[in-house]
């Protein structure tokens, strides 16, 4: 079981530093839409600060998407899916190494980028510890849920588009306390609960999306 | 490869075996079984069911009606099991054209059986006279040597039964011949094949499943009439 | 009568939301309904069509054909493929 | 033995059904809107907007009645692979969108006399977004196939994937309504209902549901002609 997990994070890290790392991409479109925000709302530090963690969290969210759709599209079109849905290893554990391999390159360079982003949005400095913090717990559950929609979209027409349409919803409440959290910091109030309960939703994710992804492969190879 | 018979091969039947592919049945009650060392030889023109019944035994598929069983005991009760004693070649070959064919091997037989040394694959790839091909990145492979490093995983991770789709495709004839030398092999130790192809494969005292047998009028007027000979 | 449409003066607001809350479903109606019968519709002419062989016929050649496993192999296949 | 899709029993009690549902869904829907309109008194505070309220209340009712039926369904077809519950899907989910569409229409027109402005993100008006964005999502997955069952097996996974997240969204936009919202001073169902308006607000509930059971079996019968002229088609080709 630990083999087939350890063996799957591996070939996914190894495919995805060879083919050109989705990481780089991710962590420019985060860079990019974020410094478009000045632009939109105005330079003035007052504004930007009071919008930075919501600002931040929605750029994060939308940048861990970008990558989302392609995380099973290649094994569906190589025949690598029909050989995992029917191998030893239980197919949730499979899923949950190759959700743990977007998380290194897609959530990580996001969670090393965000304070960096924060200082531009003149984020108060008090918030950067809980910004790393929450983006830590609250972005393996954006990577679990996108699983379970990029592995529904599967073989679909348009299926980028109709991923975000999927998924964002389901994204919502990671998005609420993840920014509450920030803005709480920043106000030097207490953060335990929002992080708590964003703990709280990584482990009902990390228990119910493998296995509502594997369901959605094993139809899709149907 | 390793010569030591299968322990755990036991008798893969199937009874009443039905499948519907969007609106339309492939096929409907039909039974099959194989006993180890026995081999079955899926025939039919195209359309007629031969993937999809592979499928169906490679638990891919679920079927429609009817039940798959391993010495007895109902396969749908223990999936994972049934992959672990099964091997499935599909049409498409499974390569990644950025990892090298160690890499490529290397994984699949770590998953399934846990050994992914070089050693074994080494061994799986000599066996169908591609060792030289190790440390090649798969994009550079031709569709042929493609197929042999996706045959080679049969012998990289053994198992007792095998469920091959069109394996000869894009194989010159010498590969053929030592694809039919590894088969009877794997026969002789004890081993099963399903094995589904246009070309002429030789497959001595294999069954023959004609799937033209098991083709039902599509239409619903027949659907109701396959309905009531099957209730 | 003039004060029932008055509605206290929030007329502007409260017939506004029958008249969406109708038009949505009356127009989800219509579109169901015309699915419905242009599609059984064609479901009708394609059985036509495919009926010109006497539907007795079929009736009495199904069973033959939906067992074919029972009687030898050669026989049944001529009946699928007169069926076909 | 398991049944294939064997749509003939269902058409005969479909027809059986549609007759009366329709007949109680005109009765029921002439009986809620003179309650709603005519016989029920105005409300001290909103006066003659809380009518409004005969329409929205019974409208958001139904859109998680029609999603969470959606969502049974979807299971059964999973779990039985039983034909007839994944066409029942198909076909409720435009109603429950259009039943969340009015339900937020409605809302709006009832925010604007009392908070001025036509949208207010009111924490039951945003769960009801949301709600409609799930439905958008399953229709959508529903039609991106090319092959009818790989719709419906993706809806149904996405069915009971979001019928789990609903609660836990809810929960979500309430905390971030209060954290962000001033204890509004008009909850969204007014003071508590007195029983004159329990009449009209039950008759246009049931007379909703009477309506939802037509047109989805109105619509399950036009799936399985559909599927039927598929079937015929696709004969003709393959022979």
């Amino acid at each position: 079981m630990i083999a087939g997990f350890g063996a799957i994070v591996a070939r996914d890290l190894r495919l995805a530093l060879r083919q050109g790392s989705d990481s780089l991409m991710v962590v420019t479109f985060f860079v990019l839409t974020v410094v478009l925000f000045p632009f939109g709302v105005g330079p003035e530090a007052g504004i930007l600060e009071r919008i930075s963690a919501g600002v931040l969290w929605v750029t994060a969210l939308l940048a861990s998407m970008l990558s989302l759709d392609r995380l099973f599209q290649t094994d569906y079109e190589d025949g690598s899916l029909d050989l995992m849905t029917r191998g030893p290893a239980p197919l949730g554990v499979l899923v949950l190494g190759k959700v743990t391999a977007h998380w290194l390159t897609t959530g990580l360079p996001l969670l090393l980028a965000a304070p960096v982003l924060a200082v531009l949005l003149n984020m108060n400095a008090a918030g950067f510890g809980v910004l790393v913090l929450a983006f830590l717990i609250g972005t393996p559950t954006l990577s679990l849920i996108g699983a379970v929609g990029a592995a529904l979209v599967l073989g679909a027409r348009r299926g980028g588009v109709l991923l975000s349409l999927l998924v964002l919803p389901l994204y919502i409440p990671v998005l609420v306390f993840g920014v509450s959290a920030v803005d709480a910091a920043v106000m030097d109030l207490p953060v335990r609960a929002q992080l708590l309960i964003l703990g709280g939703f990584l482990f009902a994710a990390a228990a119910l999306c493998p296995w509502a992804t594997a369901a959605a492969l094993r139809q899709a190879v149907e | 490869m390793t010569d030591q018979a299968f322990d755990d091969a036991a008798e893969f039947a199937g009874r009443g075996l039905a499948c519907i592919r969007g609106e339309r049945i492939v096929f409907a009650d039909l039974d099959f079984s194989l006993a180890p060392g026995e081999a079955i030889l899926l025939l039919g023109p195209n359309g007629s069911g031969k993937s999809s019944l592979l499928r169906v035994m490679a638990g891919l598929l679920r079927p429609a009606a009817g039940a798959l069983t391993w010495g007895g005991a109902p396969v749908a009760e223990d999936p994972e099991a049934h992959g672990g004693r099964s091997r499935y070649i599909g049409h498409h070959d499974a390569i990644k054209p950025v990892l090298t064919v160690r890499e490529n091997v290397g994984f699949w037989s770590s998953l399934w059986s846990g050994d992914g040394s070089t050693a074994t694959v080494q061994r799986a790839l000599a066996a169908f006279g591609i060792a030289h091909l190790l440390d090649v990145p798969g994009r550079w492979l031709s569709a042929g040597q493609k197929r042999r490093v996706n045959l080679s995983r049969l012998l990289a991770a053994p198992a007792p039964l095998w469920l091959l789709d069109e394996p000869t495709t894009a194989l010159d004839r010498a590969t053929v011949a030592v694809v039919e030398g590894l088969i009877a092999e794997h026969r002789a130790r004890g081993g099963m094949v399903v094995l589904s192809t246009h070309t002429d494969v030789a497959l001595p005292g294999a069954k023959v499943l004609q799937m033209d047998d098991f083709t039902v009028p599509m239409d619903w007027a027949g659907l109701d009439a396959a309905e009531e000979a099957l209730s | 009568m003039q004060d029932f449409f008055d509605m206290g003066g929030y007329a502007g607001f409260v017939w506004p939301s029958y008249g969406i809350a109708a038009v949505v479903l009356a127009l989800l109606f219509v579109f169901t309904w015309r699915l419905l019968k242009t599609s059984e519709r064609r479901l009708a002419q394609l059985q036509a069509a495919r009926g010109r062989r006497p539907r007795r016929d079929r009736a009495g050649d199904a069973p033959a054909a939906a067992a074919p496993h029972e009687t030898a192999p050669a026989e049944p296949a001529d009946a699928a493929g007169e069926m076909r | 033995m398991h049944r294939f899709a064997n749509p003939n029993r269902f058409l005969k009690l479909a027809n059986a059904i549609l007759p009366w549902a329709a007949g109680a869904t005109v009765i029921l829907l002439l009986a809620g809107l003179y309650f709603s309109l005519v016989a029920s008194p105005e409300d001290y505070q909103q006066g003659a907007t809380v009518r409004i309220m005969y329409v929205h209340v019974p409208a958001a009712w139904m859109a998680l009645f029609v999603y969470t039926a959606m969502a049974v369904a979807s299971a059964v077809a999973l779990i039985w692979k039983h034909p007839v519950s994944d066409l029942f899907a198909k076909a409720a989910s435009p109603v429950g969108a259009a039943f969340t569409f009015i339900a937020l229409a409605t809302g709006a027109f009832w925010g604007k006399p009392m908070w001025g402005t036509w949208w207010v993100w009111d924490a039951r008006l945003t769960s009801m977004l949301i709600l409609f964005f799930l439905y958008l999502g399953h229709m959508a997955l529903m039609n991106a196939f090319d092959d009818p069952q790989r719709g419906f097996r993706a809806a149904a996974v996405l069915a009971l994937v979001g019928v789990v997240n609903v609660p836990i969204i809810k929960f979500s936009v309430d905390w971030w309504n209060t954290l962000h919202q001033p204890a509004s001073v008009v909850r969204m169902d007014g003071p508590a209902i007195d029983p004159a308006m329990m009449t009209p607000l039950l008759l246009m509930a049931f007379a909703f549901k009477a309506y939802f059971v037509t047109v989805v079996l109105l619509r399950m019968r036009g799936e399985i002609a559909e599927a039927k002229v598929r079937a015929i088609s696709m004969s003709q080709v393959h022979g």
